[in-house]
């Protein structure tokens, strides 16, 4: 059953603090109410995975690995590959973390990135056929989280992203309905980079880039995913508070502005290699 | 692709872009629960149950200030085409916890303190729109439990098929269509406590979808104002849009 | 491992008054002690499933779902079809429900109605075979209990053998060893329509179709299915007490008799689809 | 169907209709134990272990006035002709109740507030009558733990095999025959306190299988006692039937 | 999480006892530092398993059954049969063990004893393959503790090699790529017979398979395979203290001269079936 | 069998017996855990932190008289060459176990009574060896925690490839090579505290193989002190080995 996490005491009045500060558009660490931390990216870190990136922003760091594999397609879906994310908040994240499944936030975080790239349509499932109706390209993304600082929702994502953009699948003939595996690989094909802001609305104010101390103290969240041609392709409010409609009509601005200029740079992180 | 919508701007069921499928609503329908609902909306047919405010075990889940919101949705293995398992599926898990993000901004929980609320939202039989459903139908059957709230919960989406923003999308259309934005609205506070958006949208069919999932929300608003007033008021009469309960 | 379910003081002090009006062949809820409560049953309910039913026996409410799906036989029975029975008590079902997997209440209580229905050969599970060892139906009958106030056994039991009675499955034409779907669908083939007939012993009394508070107050429980033929085809004795040789004579008799006028009313019931 | 009883009403096994399978019940085979019974009952081969009375964990299980009775009934993975999952199967699960359910008659448990007693049957190979055969070493297990007891408890079952009433059924005439019947029997108090039944029988051939069973629950009994003065009396006496222990 | 069992004060007294008279070459029961207590095997118990062997050794008790299926090889070892070892601690084996899956401590025996039986290639897993590729035998050990009172690590051992040693296996013939099974059957094919010696450090004495009561006191324990030519085959030290070079040397030499002599004793004891 | 050695002594990866593949240590690494490292030994990549010394839950955990260590060993899903199910497999629970054991003895865990300290080992890239150098990391992490210890844990396996006793396996060794032996070894206090053999050693080439073990732990040692020097002392001089810490 879902159930909200506990806040203390010393989360509300940080509360108070920081909706002061808020107040004079400041932020605890200095930041703008729009600006982001520090974006670093590394792909390629691990050579067993098809792709992998290892993400920091701020403190929040985690690591995608992508393995890709041959399954058959689902039934309805002879001439699609196929596409699984899945993430963890590692109990060596946070003070908070604990080994186990994975939990409501984590399930949450798998699923929102997943949406994020299915609905932009990012990889090419129809070109992840290899014989119609019976053999194609299972893509799975791992995520973990090493270190939680806020926002895990953009970090996952850019990991996720990067890690696909960078990721090299083998290449497999087919003779006589059986598959060879060549010695070639080739990229995943893609078709957009679809871009997760993710923002947290405190007292009256937007911000976005929250960190944990941010979130523990936000009213509600809201991540969305921008594609190449600006339209939103996925949305996910979270957290126990609500928006206005003018909330939202400025937050849908403020990520398709933003996920512009991030598209940018995340392209060039990752092409890095 | 087959064809979502005729020329003259006919769904495949029939509806017009802006109407809703038929929704029947009927409040206290299980004796053990403390408040109960049960709706069909198109072809989902839910039931709801609210237990407490009651004690909470473990202690130690007790909150000094206020109530605990617990939320379960699950579906019966028979709702869907194919046979689903009874454990709880990632899906599912992720819907309770909308759920209840949805419903507690409704709650004046601080009026309950150490103590928890269980909802409970079985899925008799599913058909696109299940999760804005069950949120409606969790919020009367809050209401029926007489816990004190803000406002009702009333949910609906809105979603882009066959090229135009309609109202109210259902199963063929949400698989075949192309974007589906679920909206949960509290009427008289005038605030969204549940958005979520599959598919794509630009900037201008966005705005257009959400006033058009808040008109759809304003309309289911009315039909659970006249369920409870039907349980709660044996002149059943159809309750004005300016009154409060 | 298996415990019992503990009793509160107020349900021992609500033995006691139970006793003595059992005495004077009174019930709290004014019933005789060979009288069941009203029973309702509502087919076709869900539209998604082969067959559904709903039953009311009283306050107990309970939904049946028939999923018809094709599958392998068993290796060591090539010419049966399958019958898979499953129960869970919904935690909505009453304040002491809990989610989870079924418990061992509920686990007993879907062999016991399986047993009937096995025991007494309902379905014809011989004409469940598609192609000899290797297709067949298998038949899913899931039933979830929505409100609980005693005697689950017999309302589960109704509910099964009223959906499985509606149900329509698909019928499939074989060409080539391949299956083909035709449009046609047909009545799952059935031979005998089994009653379910619950007692509980409190006391020196056997009451009929206990309700919850009379479950709580009990000594023991039995359950008796009947075929067509007055043929007792499945037994399971629960609870914490015992029977005399003697009460087990009275309670078959009971059984039979009380099964053969439910038998007309549940069949006559189940085909107002 | 094979012939499961020859014209001279002989059985697969060699068994007339009221004739038990060979039986060895052994006391205090377990070391670390507080009560423990060895069964050899046809082809079945069981230990049982009774741990209690003891303290409980955690502590909210425990009664003011009674012990709190647990049972487990489990097959090795061994022990069955496909190998078993070692996890509990819902039959298991099923046996395990109605195992608690057939033994606790008989204990006293009134006279252990406050505490918990653990009865453990792990089936090391089974054959028909494996619930009947744990039941019957559980309760000479809970004697040699020293717990006081209104009576033992004999478990024996009776069915239909090829047309007749039989005494004892074993896994060939289970799965072949027509009826089977496990009954568990408190000789003193003349109860009975496990009755199952799969297959079908009219009312005269439940009474006579009821009857039958009786008898051989009380041949069992004989057993019991055997094996347990044995156990507490070194000259080892073969127990006449009105003794009481 | 792996965690340490709580040790008692009682067992922290009873350690400084046993430390005194190990310092004499004494133990608590009367042996010498370097003997075992009385070894039984009965083989054969089990007639529904392929192989069966109860072990006593002293009090601790353990029944080993061997299951045989034909299954299909893995991808990479295509001639290869299966060899899979599980353990559990029964919930009747002591006052602690507890009912539920394998713990830790459960899974590093079936670990442990599979290791010395895998490395020494007591089995001979090439010689169990039906069809190359296809089809191949699957050989099941389970192992279940009924009474614990210290060194499972031998006494599992001991039970899973006799019953390996006494399995007899259904014989397959080949018939168009079809398995037909014979009415004969065949030993399992064995190279060698592992011996596993657990030993024990407490204070600075090392002994020979210790008693539950030695382990509560013990610093750390070990335990060696040696094949029939002398050869280590598996090391698996436990416990929370250590051992110095010198002692392992000790502890090596140990292992390999009681090996030799119980390898007989254990052949023989196996062999009287 | 492929050719791990040439006639010239040298492996696979182009080490000779005695070489050690490369190493690189970094303390410090992650911001949230109170003692951190990140450890590459060959292609293994691992990540480890340590939580505590901090309060237990459940309290019933604590012991009056120390801390209790937790270790988890754990595998991220693409760190092997087949995608690895997420749930901790018999494998990992086993070396999550050996490895505690291996470093408690190095703690000084009566210092913090009431306490846990939990050590979280991640395997983000898997070589042979990784859990000597999950735990080598680990003992760096839980020194740079500030936890009182008797010693460092460095860990190094050696084995048998090709015929010949050498050090440090690697994957490719561990999979077509005779023999593997991993050890972790206390320096100061020359204490052995993990040891485990796959494979076959004669008596002579056991001691052989315990030997280079001991020294290429030796060299584990010096580069975890130097790792912990670069974070805790500005003017990063490599350390001698005849310091203390």
């Amino acid at each position: 059953m879902s159930v909200k996490k506990t806040t203390t005491i010393v989360e509300q009045l940080r509360r108070a603090q920081m909706s002061e500060l808020l107040a004079m558009n400041k932020r605890l660490d200095g930041r703008g109410l729009r600006d982001y931390r520090e974006l670093r990216i590394d792909v390629g870190l691990i050579k067993k995975a098809n792709g992998s990136a290892l993400v920091s922003l701020g403190n929040t760091q985690v690591i995608a690995g992508i393995k890709v594999e041959v399954d058959e397609p689902f039934p309805d879906m002879p001439d699609k590959g196929l596409f699984i994310c899945n993430a963890e908040v590692l109990p060596l994240a946070s003070p908070y973390a604990e080994p186990g499944p994975p939990d409501e936030d984590a399930i949450e975080l798998a699923r929102v990135v997943d949406r994020g790239i299915r609905e932009s349509e990012m990889i090419a499932l129809d070109k992840l056929v290899i014989i119609s109706g019976k053999k194609v390209y299972a893509v799975f993304a791992d995520v973990s989280v090493l270190n939680s600082d806020g926002n895990l929702f953009d970090a996952t994502s850019y990991a996720v992203v990067a890690a696909l953009l960078t990721a090299r699948i083998p290449k497999y003939d087919v003779q006589n309905e059986m598959l060879v595996k060549s010695e070639e690989t080739i990229p995943l094909p893609i078709n957009t980079i679809p871009i997760s802001v993710t923002m947290a609305k405190i007292g009256d104010s937007i911000i976005v880039d929250p960190t944990a101390e941010e979130e523990a103290c936000m009213d509600a969240r809201i991540t969305m995913a921008t594609d190449e041609h600006g339209r939103i392709c996925a949305i996910q409010k979270g957290g126990s508070g609500t928006f206005s409609p003018e909330q939202l009509t400025e937050i849908a601005n403020i990520a398709i502005s933003i996920g512009k200029e991030r598209r940018e740079k995340i392209s060039n992180l990752a092409a890095r290699e | 692709m087959s064809r979502l919508m005729s020329e003259e701007g006919i769904r495949i069921d029939g509806r017009r872009w802006n109407e809703l499928r038929p929704v029947k609503i009927e409040v206290g329908v299980l004796k053990n629960a403390d408040g109960s609902s049960y709706i069909e909306f198109g072809k989902n047919k839910i039931v709801v149950a609210v237990y407490g405010p009651k004690e909470v075990h473990p202690k130690h889940m007790a909150l000094p200030d206020r109530s605990v919101l617990r939320c379960r949705y699950h579906m019966l293995p028979f709702s869907v085409e194919e046979r689903k398992n009874p454990a709880p599926s990632r899906r599912e898990i992720e819907i309770s916890k909308i759920t209840r993000e949805a419903l507690e901004p409704a709650l004046i929980l601080e009026d309950y303190p150490r103590t928890v609320i269980d909802v409970f939202i079985e899925v008799l039989q599913s058909d696109g729109g299940s999760r804005c459903a069950g949120i409606t139908a969790a919020s009367v059957a809050l209401a029926d439990a007489g816990i004190n709230m803000r406002d009702l919960v009333a949910a609906c989406a809105a979603g882009k098929v066959g090229g135009r923003i309609v109202l109210d999308i259902n199963d063929e259309e949400d698989k075949m269509g192309e974007a589906d934005m679920p909206v949960a609205y509290l009427p008289n506070l005038k605030q969204i406590s549940l958005l979520q958006l599959d598919g794509k949208l630009t900037a201008d069919e966005y705005r257009e979808c959400l006033n058009l999932a808040i008109s759809g929300c304003m309309q289911v608003y009315n039909m659970q104002r006249e369920a409870l007033m039907k349980k709660y008021f044996s002149t059943a009469d159809k309750g004005g849009e300016d009154e409060e309960e």
